[in-house]
């Protein structure tokens, strides 16, 4: 840990947050997605105190918190842990350390869908997701869920039947808050 | 009597109460003990063992200098002492005047079986059909409606849950002294009034209460028809609904409330008005039900009120002080979000609980299974921190006792149920902060294998199939870990006392955030409203020694207010009764017998025949019922003979405890050892006697046996104890000046002796306290305090060169400056001696000015000699050099310290980075608030294994530390402008001041206790006193409170002339002894000594406690103890083989 | 600088060289007076004696088999209080033993007394004694002990060694400051003086005596004078125990018994200033005594007697050095020396304590472990 | 003649004893009335003395019963108490009293239970090798 100053950095609201948590290991034990995170999130909050800033940003822990809240309902000392999460998914694409991974081109791929249609047209979701991942395997992995999904009529390929309404001007309202902020 | 003494009222009876109420009682003030359950002991009533000593010791508490005034039995039986007055089954209603002058109104619940009849035979518990869960097993088990307040309790005195008893009467019919009188008389006096505009809500309560409970009922459709009603007619109870046309429930309440105020009233509610009902409450109501409810919701409510109403005996008494020992609740894990799944998944059960399932007297009879599904238990964990260090249960406080009761709990459930019993502790700091408890821990660990786990449980899972529990935790080093248990124990944390709320408006009581009342400065006993007292665990969980000590400095704070003149001493001094000097005239016993209502058909000649030969037997008479007043008549008639000069009293068991023997020694004038009372009722009416008893065989033991007893009393009145009306108190500190002060107010003279030239010890180099006290003003106002009082003479320079004598009459001799020696009496000791900062070795101290102790930060700070680099960084590093061996004990304050010191240096500059390297944070009690604060600030913690402890590398003046991070598994190096040790205490290493005054020290040189939970401030020997930092480390306030304790104990002994010695107190016959000097080494008290000028064995009276281990080991019965001669024991023995 | 120093045998005999070795110890101007066994002028009888004068040397026979009492009662009553200056004791292995005990209870000290002991060769019950010194034509401690040293056990007027002497095994001095030993020395001119204590040793020192070197035959002597003591003794344990193996037995063995308390007074580790069964404790009411006799029809007066046998064994068996005064002493010829002896042995035992072994063994009864014994404890089966 | 019941003396010690005794009393639990109780202040103060003058006096069996190691009233009167039974179980059997004839039990405060169970089977036990040999024989 250089031993820095910690106050100048990202990550200071964060830690104001945090500060208080007393390293017990609640929210780990609690987390569902806890198998998928290569870094617990207990070691990430330890790391956000340490001002590792370039390591958080390296794992995928906080790309994989669903925001299930069960963390922050059990949490001891009361932290807001989801928050904090979110936080540091929006830290994150703001500082671009996260544009290039998967999860996040997918989040992408989802919003302009979204923006497009006003609502989500999968098979386009899911080709622009595997044309922007640029990995040929990934759409075979998908290919089982696609089919029997299709088969149940859950995916048209002409894209969501009812009316569809361009919220492009919306996004431009949201981005422009945004900036201000 | 030296001080004023008065009436002072003691609430609750717990350990604490207990104690407060026997201190008192023993400096001669007549105190009330008023308890709300049926029972005295509290929650230690069902602990059969206790930490540190994994015993039980209860009776060790009770009085020792004039042990006759009160009873000498295990506590858990109950507690009788001359010049206390318990009253149970009574709550507190009001307290009112100001102070010194308290009357208060007591309202005592009853238990419908009147106390002299009832001789505890059991027989309507046999027939009562009604089975209610047992608090004494924390409902794991149940008992009849009508049962003993607590198995061990004596005389076993049943009473009647009024709630639960269906009144129907079995219990009364089979009672043979017909004790028994049903609850609330008759219950159509009862009445009812329904006030509801829909006619099904009136008719079917109607039905319920009249129909099948029998109450009187009417019903009003309107409001308005309500209080017309209730205007001609008083009415107990109101049932009343809110959604009405025209007038609604609330103006009709407001009004009733003017019109008939001891109505009582519950709302009824629809869902959606149950905001309305809850105001309701505010403004009178009693409690509301929601709309539609069944019989079995509403009929206990009406029953508690009719009860209430049924069995009020208000009573008023005036009393000097109050002294609050209400104690506090343990946390029900079953309230909030129940995350661990208490009484939802079998073998989770709370630590009380598990106390009980392993109790030889609980549930199970000692057997380790599982509540719900009596599974065997072969795993078992321990979850800390449960409804405490918690926000979502709103406790954010330690509640500082539950790690230890783990640890004992897994202790005993080894060495009960073996080896292969798998016992882990899933904690996040083991609390072990008192000196004792570290060691304790080590033990467990080492020699109990007990697994201490890092990591907090917040799920329990079931496995359905194995019904198994399932323990998940996420560890240090971060991967989940998973544990199969059979039981999970948790350990539940504390909440305020049932009592608290309606106590604390009634006294004005400032609570804390948390509900917990909160205290004076500096004091942990003393209030803002003077004559109201906290003692015990009132202020918060207490483990037993705080709570025997609070409880000590409560009583001894109530006496002190009574001296200060603001009231008038009320002297009671007991009318000692006339004695007949007996000690000429050989044994002649009369012996009286109960035939308990004639459930006795008794033929006294062939009785006395069978007795035959007995010279010292005049006569046997036979009394109806003893314990009736047309009993005691029969007695005086019978009596009036002087021929004899002693009387065996033959009856049941409660007679054993009444005053019968008071009371006799009063009618006769015979001193009250010479009467003696046997129960001859349980072993001829024992239940399950299957043949006829032969009844006078029976008794003609019993009685044989009682008569060789009787004959064995000592006739000669026993002899008084001179003592010497003069304190002295060594060590100057905080302790030393508080004991001097509490003792010279209560008129005593006192020598205060400090070996440096200036008062205050520790208090000179401390600024501040944690809640911010500034401490130089507080010192100042000792030393003044202590300069200007009349009783003080004051020693500076001066150590104690030589100490003998007996209690009551220690002589010491001083050396002042310049060798000027004085030797003068005292009466009593009190060792304040205090404590220093431990000399620290190694982590680099002494090589860079930037290494400091927290003593030296402390100064600096103050100095403002402090400046510490731009932005600059510091590091404490806490149990440096102690926690281990040699010196393997927690001193308890210094994590505090550092956390207050921290966040002093944020205060000067936020910009400051402060990291604290710990092994346990010991912040217990309300101090966690404070370690929490200290992390929202932005203080780092790093936690240390003792095994990778961090290091300090100097090089010029660039500090360096070097720690192991535990969860980031990596080496961290810190760059520190000033490294702070927390080195913990030692006790001051002056002259040997134990091998002096002929007392113990602890394996770290602290005073070795005479009990470490139920004597704490007593040393091994009677008349020396231990108290302060030179006693155990402790923060300021715990200092103070051992030495207002150690106060109360010398004013035991010091505030009369003389004592009287007890009956039983051992005796040597010169002319046989041949001073083998073995009765001496066998003495547990040292009560004894070698008199060599004399050439004799010498006892000290009010050392000796009358155990008999000397006459025992006494080959030709030199040393003997009155009341048990061997001659006598013979004859006891030989009537019992008769 | 070894510590075995040798005690020349005259021409005159062991006597007069006995003799010689106590004057040369009582002319120390260090040691005050001797304490040793004197054949009394007026009859043929041995007493203990405290000898201030050197010529009065001539009077003490420390051999003869006379074992009047056992002198630790005299020697705890000389140390029990300061008596001014060093005294020498000539006591036998088992009045050391007795004494040793007795300073554990207080009753005596060893900072003012030098102990000197011999191996012993056993002596008679004080009737025999007198029986063989009738029948004796010389010095009777002289004929004693050449017969003893030739291994010779017939002795003139047909009597034999006591019975405790028989059967005790620790003939060799162990306690004593200067032990002599005449056990496997025959084929010397001299017998053994060991200093087994400092101050034994710094004593022979200022003798100025020659050096001894470290004798062959001893070793073997002393084991089969050992070995044959032991087969003695158990099997007098076991025809005790066989004799007093129940109660109906042990009223036989103790009938003749009439209280008269003589074991007690000669026991010299029974220290009591008043034994309990004399004092008030014991003084029955009248009433009582008819109590008794009503319950069992019939009771034996004095009482107690079985009573007092069991509880000074359970008082003294801890203590108990096996010297046999008891039986010694009892008017009525009861065997009291063995039933103690056999059941000193268990009790001794049972604790790991052997009586008389070193002051530093603290009295089994005055001390206790926080856990021991756990067998005792508990209902379950024997 | 009727069968055998064995009378036994049972010196108990006021604190912990006394208080299951009471507890096993109160809680109605039967336990045979061969038990002929006397209450000491603590074992400590049994003098062997007590225990051979009832063996001797008739007694069947004498029981020795104080508080728990650690628990004692007067801290360590229980296991002096426990050498002296040690020396006497060594002495009497050497007489013919079978061991089961004397005994030394620890029994806490909440041991209600146990302290009937103990009675019963002491009882039983002392009934099975039948009664003292103090009754057939004359004591002198």
């Amino acid at each position: 840990m250089n031993t820095t100053n910690l106050t100048t950095d990202p990550l200071a609201s964060i830690r104001a947050k945090l500060s208080a948590c007393i390293q017990c290991g609640t929210c780990t034990g609690s987390c569902p997605n806890d198998f998928a995170m290569d870094v617990t999130p207990r070691y990430l909050w330890r790391q956000v105190l340490a001002g590792e800033t370039r390591k958080i940003f390296l794992s995928q822990t906080f790309l994989m918190c669903s925001s299930c809240y069960c963390c922050t309902l059990r949490c001891p000392r009361g932290l807001p842990l989801t928050e904090a999460m979110s936080n540091l998914k929006q830290i994150g694409v703001q500082l671009g350390f996260t544009t290039k991974t998967p999860t996040a081109l997918f989040y992408r791929q989802f919003l302009e869908s979204v923006r497009r249609h006003g609502r989500v047209h999968e098979m386009e979701m899911m080709s622009g997701w595997f044309w922007a991942v640029k990995n040929p395997m990934l759409p075979l992995k998908f290919s089982s869920l696609g089919l029997k999904l299709m088969s149940k009529g859950k995916i048209s390929l002409l894209g969501p039947s009812g009316n569809r309404i361009n919220l492009s001007n919306l996004f431009r309202k949201v981005t422009e808050l945004e900036n201000q902020a | 009597m030296s001080h004023a003494t008065g009436h002072i009222l003691v609430v609750g009876a717990g350990i604490g109460g207990m104690r407060t109420a026997m201190d008192l009682a023993e400096t001669g003030h007549a105190v009330t003990l008023v308890e709300h359950a049926p029972h005295v002991g509290g929650l230690l009533a069902s602990l059969d063992h206790q930490f540190p000593t994994n015993h039980c010791g209860m009776c060790r508490m009770l009085p020792r200098l004039d042990r006759d005034q009160s009873v000498q039995a295990c506590l858990r039986k109950g507690l009788t002492h001359e010049r206390i007055h318990i009253r149970t089954d009574t709550d507190i209603m009001a307290i009112d005047g100001d102070t010194g002058n308290l009357t208060v109104t007591l309202r005592q619940k009853s238990g419908y079986v009147d106390a002299r009849r009832c001789m505890g035979c059991g027989a309507c518990a046999d027939v009562c059909p009604v089975d209610i869960p047992d608090p004494f097993n924390a409902g794991l088990s149940t008992r009849k409606a009508i049962h003993s307040p607590l198995p061990h309790a004596w005389p076993a005195l049943y009473q009647i849950d009024g709630t639960a008893c269906t009144r129907c009467g079995e219990c009364r019919t089979v009672c043979p002294t017909n004790a028994i009188v049903l609850p609330a008389g008759e219950k159509s006096h009862f009445r009812v009034l329904v006030v509801d505009d829909e006619a099904i809500v009136r008719e079917s309560i109607r039905d319920w209460l009249r129909e099948e409970e029998g109450f009187h009922v009417d019903v009003a459709d309107s409001g308005p028809a309500g209080l017309s009603l209730l205007t001609n007619a008083p009415y107990h109870l109101m049932l009343l609904d809110i959604k009405m046309p025209g007038m609604d429930g609330v103006d009709v309440l407001r009004q009733a409330s003017t019109l008939s105020p001891d109505t009582q009233v519950i709302m009824m509610t629809a869902f959606a008005t149950v905001e309305t009902a809850v105001e309701a409450m505010k403004i009178g109501a009693m409690d509301y039900l929601i709309k539609p409810f069944e019989p079995d919701a509403l009929i206990p409510k009406v029953m508690q009120v009719y009860d209430r109403v049924a069995a009020m005996t208000d009573q008023t008494i005036q009393v000097q002080a109050v002294i609050l020992n209400a104690g506090t609740t343990l946390y029900d894990p079953s309230s909030g979000k129940n995350n661990l799944g208490y009484q939802t998944h079998p073998g989770v059960v709370t630590s009380l609980e598990f106390e009980r399932i392993i109790s030889n007297s609980g549930p199970f009879a000692g057997k380790l299974v599982r509540p719900k599904d009596d599974r065997p238990v072969q795993r078992l964990a321990w979850l800390q921190c449960v409804g405490s260090r918690d926000f979502q249960s709103d406790g954010d406080f330690c509640s500082s006792v539950c790690c230890m009761i783990s640890i004992k709990e897994a202790v005993l459930a080894r060495e009960k149920y073996g080896p292969n019993l798998d016992a882990a502790i899933y904690y996040m700091d083991m609390r072990t902060y008192d000196k004792s408890f570290q060691r304790y821990r080590d033990a467990a660990e080492r020699d109990h294998g007990i697994r201490f786990v890092r990591g907090r449980v917040h799920t329990m899972i079931i496995d359905p199939e194995t019904q198994d529990l399932v323990i998940r935790y996420a560890d240090r080093s971060g991967d989940m870990q998973e544990s199969i248990v059979d039981m999970a124990v948790l350990a539940i944390g504390q909440r305020p006392a049932r009592a608290m709320p309606k106590l604390a408006d009634m006294c004005h009581l400032p609570l804390n955030s948390w509900g917990f009342a909160e205290t004076q400065p500096f004091s942990l006993t003393r209030t803002a409203k003077p004559g109201i007292f906290l003692g015990g665990s009132f202020t918060g969980l207490k483990d037993i020694r705080e709570t025997v000590i609070l409880s000590s400095a409560a009583g001894l704070n109530a006496s002190r207010a009574l001296q200060s003149g603001v009231t008038k001493p009320v002297t009671d001094a007991l009318p000692a009764p006339r004695t007949r000097d007996v000690s000429r005239e050989l044994p002649a016993i009369r012996i009286l017998i109960c035939t308990c209502h004639q459930a006795l058909q008794i033929d006294t000649d062939l009785l006395s025949r069978r007795l035959r030969p007995c010279p010292s037997l005049l006569g046997i008479d036979i009394v109806t019922a003893i314990c009736t007043p047309e009993g005691s008549e029969a007695i005086g008639r019978i009596l009036n003979a002087s021929d004899f000069n002693r009387l065996l009293v033959a009856a049941c068991p409660q007679e054993m405890h009444s005053g019968i023997r008071r009371d006799l020694a009063q009618m006769t004038g015979l001193d009250r050892n010479l009467i003696d009372c046997v129960d001859i009722h349980t072993p001829i009416f024992r239940k399950g006697l299957t043949e006829h008893p032969d009844i006078h065989a029976e008794m003609a033991h019993i009685l044989d046996m009682g008569i060789h007893r009787l004959a064995g009393a000592n006739p000669l009145a026993s002899e008084l104890t001179p003592i010497h009306h003069h304190a002295l108190v060594v060590g100057g500190g905080v302790a030393g000046m508080t004991a001097a002060l509490a003792l010279a107010d209560h008129g005593v003279p006192v020598d205060l002796v400090e070996k440096n030239a200036t008062l205050g010890g520790n208090l000179c180099w401390i600024q501040e306290t944690l809640q911010g006290d500034k401490i130089p003003p507080f010192r100042a106002e000792l030393e003044q305090k202590i300069s200007k009082h009349p009783n003080i003479t004051l020693y500076t320079q001066t150590t104690v060169a030589g100490f003998s004598g007996q209690t009551g009459g220690f002589v010491t001799t001083l050396e002042g400056p310049e060798k000027k020696v004085t030797t003068s009496r005292h009466g009593a000791v009190i060792l304040a001696t205090g404590g220093m900062e431990t000399p620290v070795q190694g982590y680099g101290y002494g090589q860079s000015p930037a290494i400091l102790t927290q003593k030296e930060l402390e100064e600096q700070i103050a100095t403002h000699a402090l400046n510490i680099g731009d932005p600059g960084s510091v590091v404490m590093i806490q149990c440096a050099g102690t926690r281990e061996e040699p010196r393997n004990y927690c001193s308890r304050v210094c994590c505090a310290t550092s956390l207050k010191q921290a966040m002093m240096l944020k205060s000067q500059n936020p910009e400051l980075a402060v990291y604290i390297l710990y092994r346990d944070m010991m912040t217990y009690g309300f101090t966690e608030h404070l370690y929490t604060r200290a992390r929202k600030a932005g203080v780092v913690f790093i936690a240390y294994d003792p095994e990778a402890k961090p290091t300090v590398m100097v090089d010029g003046n660039d500090v360096r530390v070097r720690v192991m991070e535990p969860v980031l598994n990596r080496v961290l190096e810190i760059q520190a402008d000033r490294v702070i040790l927390a080195a913990g205490m030692i006790p001051s290493p002056n002259t040997d001041i134990c091998g002096i005054f002929g007392i113990k020290p602890d394996p770290d040189g602290f005073y070795q206790e005479a009990d470490i939970k139920w004597r704490p401030v007593e040393s091994t020997r009677e008349g020396v006193f231990v108290c302060g930092i030179g006693l155990s480390p402790g923060t300021i306030s715990e200092s103070i409170a051992t030495a207002e304790a150690a106060a109360q104990k010398a004013l035991a002994l010091l505030f009369r002339p003389e004592i009287l010695r007890s009956r039983t107190t051992a005796r040597v016959r010169h002319s046989l002894c041949s001073l083998c000097q073995l009765c001496i080494s066998a003495c547990p008290y040292g009560a004894r000594q070698m008199e060599s000028d004399l050439n004799r064995i010498v006892i000290d009276p009010l050392m000796c406690q009358g155990c008999g281990a000397c006459a025992a080991i006494c080959p030709n019965d030199a040393a003997v103890m009155d009341e048990w001669l061997p001659q006598h024991m013979f004859g006891v023995i030989d009537a019992a083989l008769a | 600088m070894s510590d075995l120093y040798k005690l020349v045998i005259p021409d005159e005999g062991v006597l007069a060289g006995l003799r010689r070795f106590f004057r040369s110890i009582l002319e120390l101007e260090s040691i005050q007076a001797i304490l040793a066994p004197v054949q009394l002028p007026m009859k043929p009888s041995v007493m203990p004696a405290l000898i201030s004068d050197p010529d009065q040397i001539d009077h003490c026979d420390p051999l003869a088999p006379s074992f009047p009492l056992n002198a630790a009662k005299v020697v705890s009553q000389l140390t029990r209080n300061p008596i001014g200056g060093t005294v020498a004791v000539f006591l036998r292995s088992c009045e050391i033993r007795a004494f040793i005990e007795l300073v554990k209870l207080k009753q005596g000290t060893l900072d003012e007394v030098v102990i000197i002991g011999m191996d012993c060769p056993g002596a008679f019950q004080n009737a025999s004694y007198r029986r063989f010194v009738q029948s004796c034509t010389e010095d009777p401690g002289a004929t004693f002990f050449n017969q003893i040293q030739k291994k010779d056990t017939a002795f003139p007027g047909n009597i034999d060694l006591a019975e405790a002497c028989k059967a005790c095994e620790h003939f060799t001095p162990d306690g004593a400051d200067i032990a002599i030993g005449w056990l496997g020395m025959a084929s010397e001119d001299h017998f053994l003086l060991k200093g087994q204590t400092d101050r034994g040793l710094d004593v022979l020192k200022q003798l100025k005596l020659p050096e001894a070197a470290a004798p062959l035959m001893r070793h073997g002597a002393i084991a089969d004078m050992l070995a044959k003591r032991l087969a003695y003794r158990d099997d007098m344990f076991a025809t005790t125990h066989a004799a007093t193996s129940n109660l109906k037995k042990l009223t036989a063995y103790l009938a003749d018994c009439v209280n008269c308390y003589n074991c007690r007074v000669v026991c010299p580790v029974c220290y009591c200033r008043e034994c309990v069964f004399v004092t008030d404790v014991f003084d029955h009411d009248a009433s009582q005594v008819l109590k008794w006799s009503q319950r069992r029809g019939l009771v034996k007066l004095p009482a107690d007697t079985v009573f007092y046998h069991l509880t000074r064994l359970a008082h003294m068996s801890t203590a108990c050095v096996g010297c046999g005064q008891c039986s010694n002493a009892c008017p009525n010829d009861i065997p009291v020396m063995e039933l103690f002896r056999s059941v000193a042995e268990k009790t001794q035992n049972a604790f790991g304590y052997e009586a008389g072994r070193s002051v530093d063994d603290a009295p089994p009864l005055s001390v206790f472990r926080e856990n021991e014994f756990e067998d005792v404890v508990g209902i379950k089966g024997e | 003649m009727e069968p055998f019941e064995p009378t036994i003396v049972a010196f108990v010690c006021n604190w912990c004893t006394y208080t299951a005794a009471d507890l096993a009393g109160t809680s109605r639990l039967s336990y045979p009335k061969n038990i002929r109780l006397i209450r000491v202040m603590c074992t400590g103060m049994v003098d062997p003395q007590y225990v051979i003058k009832a063996l001797l006096e008739g007694a069947d069996a004498v029981l020795v019963s104080g508080c728990h190691p650690g628990d004692c009233h007067y801290i360590n009167g229980n296991y002096k108490a426990r050498r002296r039974i040690r020396l006497l179980k060594e002495i009497l059997p050497r007489f013919g009293f079978e061991p089961e004839r004397l005994r030394l039990t620890w029994i806490g405060a909440s041991d209600g239970i146990q302290f009937a169970e103990i009675m019963r089977d002491l009882t039983s036990q002392i009934r099975a090798i039948g009664p003292s040999q103090t009754r057939q024989t004359m004591i002198i």
